[in-house]
């Protein structure tokens, strides 16, 4: 039947209208409110371009993703830093203006009136000018993107946004470039509903800007609120529904002119009680009919962690830095807030293969100093040199791809994903975190897979949480998270770690455990730094011992030379 | 300039209106945080409860009074029904805007369902036409520009020098340290929530004189209140006012330089600036 | 005994970070918690003065079972928590910070009386009367945020590391500032990182290591010891 | 995903087979469909022209239907515009409701269903929106006169009065924008000026800042050919800054009246000749039955929908009395060419033209003491 079909057709632009903004909401974290707006403009492309080349549809569908995705991206760079509640204003803001733009470019848009007699589709003599005759072409476009949405968000790629939404910083502090991975997600969303708005087009043969208002935004992102955020199966339930239920009301008998405004109440109340009672969604993301395990390789063969499991090997290219003597230096560095000067003319080195702590009264700018030499503050005044090269501006993101790792004081695991998950995403270079590799070398992007998984394992096991792969981080017991937290670091392989007060949170008995962990780990030729406040661990570990009060290196010596002089014993404990 | 002058005259008119709406969505976003998109709906409401106090023959001051009232309670009820119990669950700003937007849609037909799509004018108020020089304007500008100010100056009184007034700001600016000394923050919310509805209806009231009400007046007024709030700022009343103002003025000068059909673009266009240059709003402190 | 708290275990976000911790404080007196950064010393406070839901053990005000209170109703008990930072209200000005305090307590007060008080203690503030609370200097701050706590008569007083980002001599003088409160008869429960100002003020001191109350000792014996690397 | 899209799947499948048991089309019934504006800021119009439309029906019912035929009708909502619902609603009217005819209004949803239309044989009638775009379409009738036809009328009286410069205030629309370039280029013909031109948004509803432009250009007259609403508040603008220039246009209604009040005294519009107090039998009964059930007076949007059900009607029969089935909506528009020459609610007849529009009798209005007054009159 014709209507079933029409309406088939209209719930599968919408699914997939939500699952790209899924894509952009759920998986990215952007709440776009332009999304009809890239739609609308899709549309536009694909029959402007059909009707005045003559060309195939195809051909208008995919420029219509090419340039959206194009516009997207230029759109996206600049606000994708802002707040969330600023995203939703800007998004409104651009919304309203490509609408007005098309309702005022009448010479190009036809203005209110839109375009009509857009081509139908066709591809090898099948013209599909009737709902059953499109309905394969629109199936077919819902397979095609519902596989590049779930490869995407099940790949590598997937994994780093993921992280992005619990943890930003995190995820730049593993060498992640959390720009460039919004911008990108948000550009693929975009394509897609673009490339919607050109199916949509052909289908209807029919293009006006009412279908790119404000209202038809707040729709979709009903839609994948209802569903569920970032679960790809709750966007086509949520659009399923929000097309379904108006066209069930539209059944009910009764007078008009009172049955379409109950209609509208009816939608309103119905958002209402879902939000109210089920406000993550029909579908929420850790939503999963069966519980599913990833078969680990080492979980396969029932592999113990080996007992000699500080001892790591050295890749090649750490061995370019086999050397000893200092290995970071940093010279001068200062930094103010406002009128405090945090840090003050700041020199540190730190030697390779060996342990340095940095400790001092709080607010004596350990952790300011820290933040500069990771990437995560810019240095008003100073240098910092690894292994012979300035890196002094380099962004955060960059850092361990060269080399350099940090921790978090409060951990920062990515508690909503696996373990195993947290370490992959600490892999450097991987090809699996580029949408176009991901597509055209998946034999690469696998067999990486593969190896990062038998490197993550090693780490893992290294840590002794060889068996708790597949379980989710947050289930974990605290301390078995900082093991988890240290893993990650060493997953990066970076030369130089700095961990930020390491034994917080934790009893006793773990800090010797993690004595022991880094040790081993200078020995094995990791250059290490910590700030610390347990001076236990502190006096366990340290090769040198970097005094700081105001912003300024006061004393260095062992941490016995230090504890012994009364003199930083009243600043350390104040007056 | 004569031209000059008519215009700057209009804009301020509309943007007493407009800054008016600002501090009525700002109050409530300030202090509460939520992005009530169900003010749209509060307007509309205000706007029939006056008309059907007339209808029933009752005299139009005290019309309005109950109209406000009722507007003022609903406003609280919205509060308190829906997004209290949401904030409880710590639901996300997302799923509690689509429950005001559920709010505003079921509302908004409920109207229609009631009182049917007709325009429905406010009567009895006189209209006379004005001149100054080269600037006309009529005495329902006049009330307006007077009653916008009145109020907006009775707030920041209110704000500043009441009990009540000083425990809103204090939620506004600093809510965990108000739970610490002892303000009950949710009574404090619905009590904003009551404030920003009232305002918003003699915002809706001073519409209603000039244009009728149908069920759809709310969703320009909620785009207007909120546009206004982030252009000037968020956290700063003052920042609603003269966005409102701005807003007003820039809406109504743009004809001299823009064809009139892209006056309506321009708001947003301001607001798309703004946003991407200084996101904290013109009067808004830097966002860490 | 004003204050007591037994076995009390918290976490939150899947971690736990006070472990059994039990502590007393008696009517009038001063007691500091001193231990490094993590140590679990502010999510202890913030679970006494009912921020703080999580978790298992006993807290007990004057006898009454004060766990499920929330700090509005506690701070209308006498229990008056003064945060670490974010300790006031910026855009208030100072007279009306103060006010604040009290008509959020909601009894009546002799408002005049208790703000000269006040003022007597911090004769700057009655300077800055009209300032806007957030143009303060840090240390002026300080004492604002403690002027609020002690305006409304509190019994028990818990201060969250005041001496944070103050110079030597400000410290000083808030170390001044609080055993006069203490000398007044109001209790004190003080967590600090300024270890030394800690012990020279209290009359009681515990230590806390991640998460445990591992020492408690009277303010005498710790005067004594020798060094204090050893506790950290 | 699998979860999901099965659940929608049942769901959709449930609900269409159930429907398509319930909702089959009665063999002795003919049923038509309605695509109006029922919701959002244009509903005022779907609520007149359904209320035309209804009176005819319960007329037609009541004397026994046609040749053994009850008529009836489906309302689908188009939302004041939006070109999916009207869609949506085409694919509903044509496929459940099995219509052949169906009456629409606004220009961007009937021309968003047209290829539809086109392609199923459906006859759409629109007696609504006076968009030039909606002319040559094959299928789609227009019993509204386009506003390029009308507009002259009123132009050349004002000339002839004496006026020589206009300004003109118009929707960003396609009939407005149509209506005053065809109404520039007529006023340029006979000699006038325009001094200044405004194209607004549509729904927009302060004009004032417009109204002050146009004041300080000082034009003998103003044009504004923007429909519903929008009229209403520029008249309300113009006048409330003191402007005392005769105001033009081509749209009128009773909601307008309630945006302008007072200021529409001498609004002047040209329109097709929808007259509640002729002396016409036909209009007589429709004026009296309309305000027996409404209460108010009818105005020509509920005539119109009224005239169309007649209109529909008498094809019915002509199809009828040839032994086609009504249900095929190209025989439905073969019947109109047999004669297309129709009875006319306005009086005498009206007439299909081959371009998709008709021809009315078309009259100038003023609006004196709050009603439409006639003026001068030009037979269809």
């Amino acid at each position: 039947m014709e209507y079933l079909a029409h309406t088939l057709n209209l719930a599968f632009i919408f699914v997939i209208l939500t699952v790209s903004l899924n894509l952009i909401l759920g998986y990215g974290g952007m709440a776009s409110m332009a999304h009809a707006a890239f739609f609308c403009i899709g549309g536009y492309i694909s029959a402007i371009v059909t009707m005045n080349l003559g060309c195939n549809f195809l051909i208008g569908v995919l420029t219509a993703i090419i340039a959206t995705a194009a516009v997207g991206g230029a759109l996206s760079a600049p606000f994708i830093k802002v707040q969330e509640e600023y995203l939703i204003l800007f998004t409104i803001a651009f919304q309203m203006v490509v609408y007005h733009l098309m309702l005022s470019l009448y010479n190009i848009t036809g203005g209110d009136s839109g375009i009509f007699g857009v081509p139908a589709a066709s591809l090898f003599g099948y013209t599909a000018d009737t709902p059953a005759r499109f309905l394969p072409f629109m199936a077919a476009f819902l397979f095609i993107v519902y596989y590049v949405a779930f490869k995407i968000t099940k790949s590598p790629f997937g994994r780093v946004l993921k992280g992005i939404r619990e943890d930003e910083k995190a995820v730049s502090s593993l060498g992640k470039n959390v720009i460039k991975f919004k911008v990108i997600i948000f550009m693929v969303g975009t394509g897609i509903a673009a490339g919607a708005g050109g199916v949509f087009a052909h289908y209807t043969r029919f293009i006006s800007p009412t279908i790119g208002s404000l209202d038809q935004s707040i729709l979709i992102i009903a839609m994948v609120v209802l569903g569920g955020t970032a679960n790809l199966g709750g966007s086509a339930l949520g659009a399923f529904l929000l097309i379904i239920i108006p066209e069930v009301l539209n059944f009910l008998p009764g007078a008009s002119d009172l049955i379409v405004p109950l209609r509208g109440f009816i939608y309103g109340a119905l958002l209402i009680f879902f939000m109210r009672f089920r406000p993550e969604g029909l579908i929420p993301e850790y939503f999963h009919l069966r519980s599913r395990k990833r078969t680990l390789p080492g979980a396969r063969t029932g592999k113990q962690p080996a007992d000699d499991c500080l001892h790591f090997s050295m890749t090649s290219e750490e061995k370019m830095f086999n050397r000893t003597g200092p290995i970071l230096e940093v010279k001068n560095l200062s930094k103010s807030f406002g009128g405090l000067r945090a840090v003050d003319n700041f020199f540190m080195s730190l030697d390779k293969g060996k342990i340095t702590a940095l400790v001092g009264p709080n607010g004596c700018g350990k952790t300011t100093a820290f933040n500069l030499v990771t990437g995560f503050l810019k240095p008003d005044k100073g240098q910092i040199h690894f292994a012979g090269k300035e890196i002094t501006n380099l962004p955060a993101y960059k850092m361990p791809h060269i080399g350099i790792a940090r921790s978090w004081q409060d951990i920062r695991i990515f508690q909503g994903m696996t373990v195993m998950d947290n370490l992959l995403l600490a892999r450097q270079s991987q090809a699996g975190e580029s949408v176009i590799r991901l597509f055209i070398m998946p034999w690469r992007v696998r067999r990486e897979e593969e190896e990062n998984i038998k490197k993550a394992f090693f780490y893992l096991s290294s840590m002794g949480l060889a068996e708790k792969g597949s379980e989710i981080a947050r289930n974990l017991s605290y301390a078995e998270q900082k093991l988890l937290a240290i893993a990650r670091l060493l997953a990066t392989e970076a030369e130089i770690l700095l961990l930020d007060e390491p034994s917080s949170g934790v009893d006793p008995n773990w800090v010797k455990q993690f004595m022991q962990i880094i040790r081993g780990l200078a020995a094995s030729g990791k250059t290490i730094c910590i700030v610390e406040h347990n001076l236990d661990l502190v006096r366990g570990v340290s090769d040198t011992v970097y005094f700081m009060a105001e912003g300024q290196k006061i004393a260095q010596g062992t941490a016995e030379q230090l504890m012994a002089d009364p003199k930083l014993g009243e600043i350390y404990f104040g007056v | 300039m004569g031209l000059f002058l008519q215009l700057l005259t209009r804009g301020i008119i509309t943007g007493s209106l407009y800054a008016l709406l600002g501090v009525s969505w700002g109050i409530i976003y300030n202090t509460t945080r939520t992005f009530h998109f169900a003010h749209g709906f509060i307007y509309t409401f205000a706007s029939y409860s006056i008309l059907v106090f007339t209808w029933m023959s009752v005299p139009l001051i005290p019309s309005l009074l109950l109209g406000l009232f009722t507007a003022t309670l609903a406003g609280c009820a919205v509060e308190y029904f829906a997004y209290l119990p949401m904030r409880k669950k710590s639901a996300s700003q997302l799923s509690i805007f689509l429950t005001a937007m559920g709010i505003m849609i079921a509302g908004q037909s409920l109207i229609h369902l009631v009182f049917g799509p007709d325009s429905r004018p406010l009567e009895g108020f006189p209209e006379h036409v004005i001149s100054l020089g080269t600037v006309t304007f009529t005495t329902v500008d006049l009330f307006t520009v007077l009653l916008c100010w009145i109020v907006i100056v009775c707030l920041f009184a209110f704000l500043g020098h009441t009990k009540a007034g000083m425990m809103i700001r204090a939620v506004s600016s600093n809510p965990e340290k108000a739970t610490f000394i002892g303000i009950d923050s949710r009574r404090i919310f619905v009590l904003v929530f009551g404030i920003g509805s009232l305002l918003v209806g003699i915002a809706a009231f001073l519409s209603t004189i000039d244009k009728p009400a149908t069920p759809n007046i709310g969703l320009g007024a909620l785009l207007i209140s909120f546009i206004t709030v982030f252009l000037g700022g968020v956290g700063r009343l003052g920042g609603a006012v003269l966005g409102g103002i701005i807003l007003g003025i820039a809406e109504s000068l743009v004809i001299m330089v823009l064809p009139t059909e892209y006056k309506m673009m321009v708001i947003f266009l301001i607001l798309f600036l703004v946003v991407l240059i200084k996101p904290e709003g013109l009067l808004g402190k830097k966002i860490a | 005994m004003l204050l007591e708290v037994r076995n009390l275990d918290v976490g939150y976000q899947g971690k736990q970070v006070v472990f059994g911790a039990s502590l007393r404080v008696d009517a009038g007196e001063f007691v500091a918690l001193i231990g490094h950064n993590g140590a679990g010393k502010t999510t202890l406070l913030k679970t006494i003065c009912g921020y703080l839901k999580t978790g298992s053990g006993d807290v007990r005000y004057r006898g009454e079972d004060i766990r499920n209170l929330s700090p509005a109703v506690n701070v209308k008990k006498g229990l008056v928590f003064v945060h670490q930072e974010k300790s006031l209200f910026p855009n208030l000005s100072v007279l009306e910070n103060l006010q604040l305090a009290a008509y959020a307590i909601g009894k009546a007060y002799n408002l005049e009386q208790r703000l000269k008080e006040v003022y007597r203690i911090f004769p700057i503030l009655k300077d800055r009367e009209k300032q806007m609370a957030n143009t303060l200097s840090g240390g002026q701050q300080k004492q604002l945020a403690v002027g609020m706590a002690i305006l409304v008569e509190p019994q028990l007083l818990l201060l969250d590391e005041p001496s944070l980002g103050l110079s030597p001599n400000l410290v000083k003088d808030l170390g001044n500032v609080l055993k006069e409160i203490s000398n007044m008869g109001t209790a004190i429960l003080l967590v600090e990182q300024n270890v030394k100002m800690a012990i020279s003020l209290a009359q009681r001191i515990y230590v806390m290591r991640t998460g445990q109350i591992i020492l408690e000792d009277t303010h005498e014996n710790m005067m004594k010891r020798e060094s204090l690397w050893d506790l950290f | 995903m699998k979860s999901g899209k099965l659940i929608g799947l049942i769901v959709v499948c449930v609900f269409m087979i159930s429907i398509s048991f319930s909702f089959t089309a009665d063999a002795k019934e003919f049923k038509f469909g309605q695509i109006l504006a029922m919701t959002g800021s244009g509903s005022w119009y779907g609520m007149t022209m359904e209320r035309g439309t209804g009176i005819a029906i319960e007329e037609i019912n009541a004397a026994g239907g046609v040749k053994g035929y009850n008529f009836s009708y489906v309302v689908e909502d188009h939302k004041s515009g939006l070109t999916t619902p009207a869609q949506n609603a085409f694919r509903k009217l044509t496929s459940i409701d099995k219509v052949s005819a169906i009456l629409s209004s606004f220009s961007a949803p009937t021309l968003s269903i047209m290829s539809m239309a086109e392609q199923k044989k459906i006859i759409v009638f629109n007696g609504g929106a006076s968009s030039p775009k909606l002319m040559n379409i094959p299928f789609l009738h227009n019993t509204r006169m386009l506003g390029d036809e009308i507009l002259p009328f009123t132009l050349k009286y004002l000339w002839d009065k004496g006026y020589r410069t206009m300004a003109t205030i118009y929707a960003n629309q396609t009939a407005p924008i149509s209506l005053n370039d065809a109404g520039k280029k007529y006023w340029e013909s006979l000699g006038g000026k325009v001094v200044s031109e405004q194209m607004h948004e549509t729904g927009a509803t302060d004009f004032t800042s417009e109204a002050s432009v146009i004041k300080a250009k000082n034009p003998d007259i103003i044009l504004c050919p923007s429909t519903g609403l929008d009229v209403g508040y520029v008249i309300k603008a113009v006048r409330k800054m003191g402007i005392k220039a005769p105001i033009c246009g081509t749209e009128h209604s009773g909601d307008m009246e309630k945006v302008t009040g007072d200021a529409s005294e001498g609004y002047l519009f040209a329109s097709e000749f929808f007259d509640v107090n002729s002396d016409d039998p036909w209009t007589k009964t429709f004026v009296a039955a309309f305000k027996k059930k409404f209460n108010e007076d009818p105005d020509f949007y509920a005539a119109n929908y009224y005239e169309l059900t007649y209109i529909l009607k008498e094809l019915v029969t002509r199809v009828v009395d040839k032994g086609g089935d009504p249900y095929d909506g190209s025989l439905l528009e073969k019947a109109i060419w047999d004669n297309p020459k129709f009875k006319s609610i306005y009086g005498g007849y009206m007439k299909f033209k081959e371009n998709g529009t008709c021809e009315k009798p078309v009259v100038l209005f003023e609006i004196k003491g709050g009603k439409p007054m006639v003026i001068k009159k030009r037979s269809g």
